[in-house]
């Protein structure tokens, strides 16, 4: 019986993981899609490294680091108990292992596929001018460290789960902790060239493929699928299909939210702020996916797809350049969503709302000065952005040699 | 022989087109180019609002003889007209030699 | 037990429901890889609209008005107790509910996924030509209730099923639903400019971008196992991979048939084709999928196969401008395969094939009358079709002041 | 109790069986990816044409020839007993058949995905100069017979599986067996004009759309969880999720190394050999998915990367042209992985090397001759090749008489 | 009147815009096209490496009245200027006549 | 000096640039257009067969000392030769100046 029980858990849950893998196709798409042809292979090669590197990594040191089971002060995860490889433990295949919700392998290829997310983030936010080697380096050292020191806090059972605070499927733990890095990168980078004019006004940079965003919008929302889904950690037949519901819901709503907001503010029927506002109901759900009803879901996802449209015309107004509308998506909603924990659904509650608040600071914070650092040494050293004449002509002409569509005839902007 | 360049709206081509066989000329070619001018273009991405003047048009280019100038001239200019600003230019310029390669034919005949 | 094989039960309607979703992209990429390029943004619009105002609707009316318990003399459901929300029943999340195939969160999620796709069949028969802001109203109404209506005749334990009808995964319910609305709009919308010429001739106006039509199918082909596979409405095992392989099969021979047959009366290689004729298998099967043969399985394909060669044909003839061949697929086809039924299998019989026939002519009439009207009303108020200077430029541009492909140089047609 | 697990075993199966099929969508965008424009809708044909094709021989008689139970002369298929169609033997839907993995309907589609197969591989390196009607031809022999053929040797409990021959997934029995095909036709065919210059040099032919060639390669990544946890033919958690583990490891170190070798070898980034070397990694780990340790896997993938490069540089040397690298990743990359299973793993040991070697040499033997006459024949009768106008225009034009991208302007190469 | 064809590197094309316009140059059509000259770009594909002199380039086709020949050719010339090669060509030759389709103009009027 | 206009088979542009380097012409650009003439292409999309005059041709603009004028039109007639309709043509005409924008050259030394 129990083995039968943690055989369809474990189906489920490897079922999520490769969906949230199928998630680097749909954000490769997004982040394509929304930039220039002359940077395509340049930003398809950084998702592939990202994907392939941080499952690397993750082998290697980060499952072990953001699962440490003990703490130094309740803070730093005790990592020297066997920080580095993978080792199965007793049982770890059997229904003993994490209440037979699935076993160690896919506990470490489901998280393995959410670290890798995190530099995906950060990736679409710095397109289009950073120098492959630094974003690389980049890389390696916030998915292999930051992301699960950051985690541990609260899915390895450090201190914010025992303060209380409530992250379902990581609103916080992996989309801010994406989005901060991304803020910092693209304070520090500088806007594309032709982005903010000399005469103060804001240049319009067009995405170079809609169709390649709206595809990897619709693989993201399935991979959502098994991003929240998965985040049940098994099968269980009630909360697993509530979350699908849930987040559903959200990512319609934030789409039609989005959707109408920028009608009214724009009067154009604007696909990009659409789908943008999809992610954010996305991301905004994430959090408490598990703990909204109905009612709340829609909610949540209407807010979040009014905070995209304004958050992409309130990054303009800060003149930070964010080609791909990642701070709006993964930073601001993934605040949001978070907080939603403490204004709606079963958890709702003031003493909850400050948790999230602290949450979000404590993460915030971290991120903040750790992406600083790392990108601060970096841009003094190897430099993190491309030269003029290469940004003009393109990065993958110079970074690779290659064209993406060697075939077409393009128009340069 | 001359040739003449005619920029027009994409939109109008085929009734140029249309125009140019019924006086009998065959022979052209064209293919799309970026227009500067007095016409602009209303853009949205991403809430920014931008007018561009840079519009797309598309190019003929057709070599005739002396005796086709002014018809085919005559056939463009009221075929591409909308009156709306945009509608394009035409401008004419000598050509000294022209040549079939399929036949080596020169001249106006290369033409026919 | 009981409750282990709710579970697998459960986690594979929940993956049939991500497969179903998926058809939204399938859909999308086959519509705009089958138009011009200058009316892509309009397209995927559209589909992103259609699958996320669905979702909200069915939560609001839909999946109420559908599944309605009783009814009013039989036909009309009686939506008076609690027609709008979703409540959460009694043992909802139990063995109990719906014998133990799935929760009800994932008994609504699954439907709802469906309930889209009746206006996306549409959106590719209207594309290149229909006013946005009319196809989003039309949508609005067809999706919110006309489509649960008719569906509840039959899945909604309604007046068809009680005659003994069958549709197992709705070639008619689904499928014709879409396809009878989309015979009624292309013929009030009339054919785009320049494809059918003042001499008679037909024109050809070539799709834009095969290897998304190519994309489409293949997903869509996917999207299908969960369409009938999940329309076994639980895990069973002998049910469930039966209506996989006979749903594969008929797609292969459904496109083989269409390849063979149009090589044969175009003596050319046509990809298009091929495409159309897995989709007319697919269609074609899904009234039966359960019922059939190997044997029968492919013969059902084939026949599909030729009806979609000889159904593009014939739309010329009577001048009707589809430009995807939604009619062809998703009515012919549908109207086949629920015929088929009772021509083929273990439902085979003169009685069962004058039901599905009333079922056919029912479902038919109500969708032709309702469509009409709609489309009609619509059509002499603010209008169905736009300008013919937005239908030469393209509708991206004036609808949506965004182009597809900017950094590309394209060819006008 | 033995009803559900067998219910929760053939849901995994079933969702395998959708994985396996997507591959096919992967390796369709692959290939069109890596050739030029002027031949998409031609290689796109070929890729659906061997899927449908593939389907309906199985179902006719492939998975008869390969299942014989019985041999003659232990390597001849005794195909004698009910040679064509399927028919549902006793208890083929029930816990007895296959030890409760799958039912028999699961079964025949999970391996009618896999024999599609070997012929894609084929398509890919024969790419932009094949004559389709020949290819078709060729497609049908060797996917209708010889790869069942092979197949059963081991997988039909022939005489290489009472050998000791190992061979989990089928590094060699599926991407070898096409591989070898690949190899005899790229050399029957010889390369394509420009590719090999009359002073010696070799030419670069671009791939028209990276893009494409990313999409394919990250959705052959998640088919491949289809394609060797399903080969584990039970939802067994340990045993599935270990080789999820394997496999995504195996393909992110073999792309990192494929990445870095060309980085030193050439000083690129080159996108193309990355993607190159993920495929590389998945098809080494595929004979040994269940037997590696994580380090195992990691150096499998690593060498195999490596093994790319080394290849495609090897291949240009011997003047063979393969457009896809399908040579490299199939062939050498199967060799390698059937090898390593004798050197890494739980079954490592000189024995096991020297079965997997007689494997290798066995299939490599019966495939080179089998291919060579098949082409050989259709050479000297219908040709394999096209003419050299139509190979300079395009084969689309010439064989389908469709334009991939009517409404883009595109560059001749 | 004069038509200037200038071969441009596609980087260089804003700064050319921008100063045609502060000579109010406001009229021009352009396209994209490949060059083949002394300039060669290094590529590498699947492990080939290889140059090409098939470089793109911008192409631009102004048609001016003869005072504004200079000056236009001077702008471009210095806003198209890097001091590598690869830098481009500007062609001038002689326009018989050109029409503004709009307004039936004729001659240097069409061009204002 | 002299531009060369050509209109030829894309499938016969590489043996025309080989021609093309042989008499030391290195210098020269080009784009695809569509060409409308005598030849006429089939194509079938879903069940309609149709035939179009339009079709993609490679434009190759030479711009050339006087004295190089007469070996390149021939350069160029006997490799873009099929015989089959649909060959293209050549358009000589007049230009009357040229710069090289990196070293400011004029006339025949800036197409050295
Ligand atoms: N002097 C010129 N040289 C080259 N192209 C020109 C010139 N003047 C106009 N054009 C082309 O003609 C198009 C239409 O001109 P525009 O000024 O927009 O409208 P109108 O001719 O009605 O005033 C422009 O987009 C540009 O492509
Ligand atoms: N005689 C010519 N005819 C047409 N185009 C030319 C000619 N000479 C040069 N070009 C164009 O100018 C571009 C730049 O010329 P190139 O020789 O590369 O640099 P530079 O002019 O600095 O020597 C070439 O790529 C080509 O497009
Ligand atoms: N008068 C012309 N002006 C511009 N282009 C022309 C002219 N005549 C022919 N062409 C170009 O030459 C191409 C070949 O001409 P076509 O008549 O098809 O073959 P042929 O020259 O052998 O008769 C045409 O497609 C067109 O692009």
């Amino acid at each position: 019986m129990e083995t039968t029980l943690l055989t369809v858990n474990n189906v489920w849950m490897m079922i999520c993981t490769g969906l949230v893998f199928l998630m680097h196709l749909g954000f490769s798409l997004l982040e394509i899609g929304l930039t220039r042809q002359k940077n395509t292979v340049n930003i398809l090669f950084k998702n592939v490294f990202i994907i392939s590197i941080g499952i690397i990594l993750y082998t290697v040191i980060g499952f072990n680091l953001m699962y440490p089971g003990s703490f130094i002060g309740g803070v730093l995860p005790d990592y020297f108990i066997d920080l580095f490889g993978l080792s199965l433990p007793e049982n770890g295949l059997g229904p003993e292992y994490a209440d037979g919700g699935y076993t160690y392998w896919t506990d470490f290829l489901f998280q393995a596929m959410f670290a890798a997310t995190a530099a995906t983030i950060v990736s679409g936010a710095v397109a289009e001018r950073v120098k492959l080697g630094s974003f690389m380096i980049f890389t390696i050292i916030y998915v292999g460290i930051i992301y699960p020191i950051a985690g541990s806090w609260k899915w390895g059972a450090g201190w914010l789960d025992e303060l209380g605070f409530y992250d379902f499927a990581g609103s916080t733990i992996v989309h801010s902790v994406g989005g901060w890095a991304a803020l910092i990168a693209v304070w520090l980078l500088g806007a594309r060239l032709g982005k903010f004019k000399k005469d103060g006004s804001v240049g319009a940079i067009p995405g170079h493929n809609l169709p390649f965003v709206t595809a990897g919008v619709f693989l993201l929302w399935l991979g959502w699928f098994g991003f929240n889904g998965g985040s049940v950690l098994s099968a269980e037949p009630g909360a697993t299909s509530l979350v699908l519901v849930t987040t559903s819901i959200a990512a319609a709503s934030g789409g039609l939210a989005a959707f109408v907001t920028s009608l009214m503010k724009y009067k154009q029927y604007d696909l990009s702020m659409f789908l943008n506002g999809i992610l954010g109901g996305l991301v905004g759900i994430t959090a408490g996916a598990d703990m909204m009803s109905i009612t709340d879901a829609i909610v949540i996802g209407a807010i979040a797809g009014v905070i995209i449209v304004l958050g992409v015309a309130l990054l303009d107004k800060l003149k930070l350049d964010d080609p791909v509308g990642a701070i709006p998506v993964h930073l601001l909603c993934g605040i949001w969503g978070t907080l939603a924990v403490g204004i709606f659904g079963d958890l709702a509650g003031v003493g909850q709302f400050l948790n999230q608040l602290i949450g979000v600071a404590a993460v915030g914070v971290f991120c903040l000065i750790s992406a600083f650092i790392i990108l601060k040494v970096l841009k003094s050293t190897i430099g993190l952005r491309v030269s003029e004449e290469e940004e003009r002509e393109g990065l993958d002409i110079h970074e690779h040699g290659m064209d993406a569509y060697p075939d077409f005839r393009t128009n340069e902007h | 022989m001359k040739k003449i360049e005619a920029i027009i709206r994409k939109s109008k081509f085929n009734e140029v087109k249309e125009a140019l066989h019924d006086i009998e000329v065959n022979f052209f070619s064209y293919w799309d180019v970026t227009g500067v001018g007095n016409e602009k273009q209303g853009h949205v991405y991403r809430g920014i609002s931008y007018s561009t003047s840079d519009i797309q048009r598309r190019y003929l280019s057709i070599v005739v003889s002396d005796p086709f100038l002014d018809r085919t001239v005559e056939a463009i200019c009221k075929s591409a007209y909308t009156g709306n600003v945009g509608d394009g230019k035409i401008f004419v310029s000598e050509v000294i030699e022209t040549y079939r390669i399929r036949t080596k034919e020169k001249g106006p005949d290369s033409l026919k």
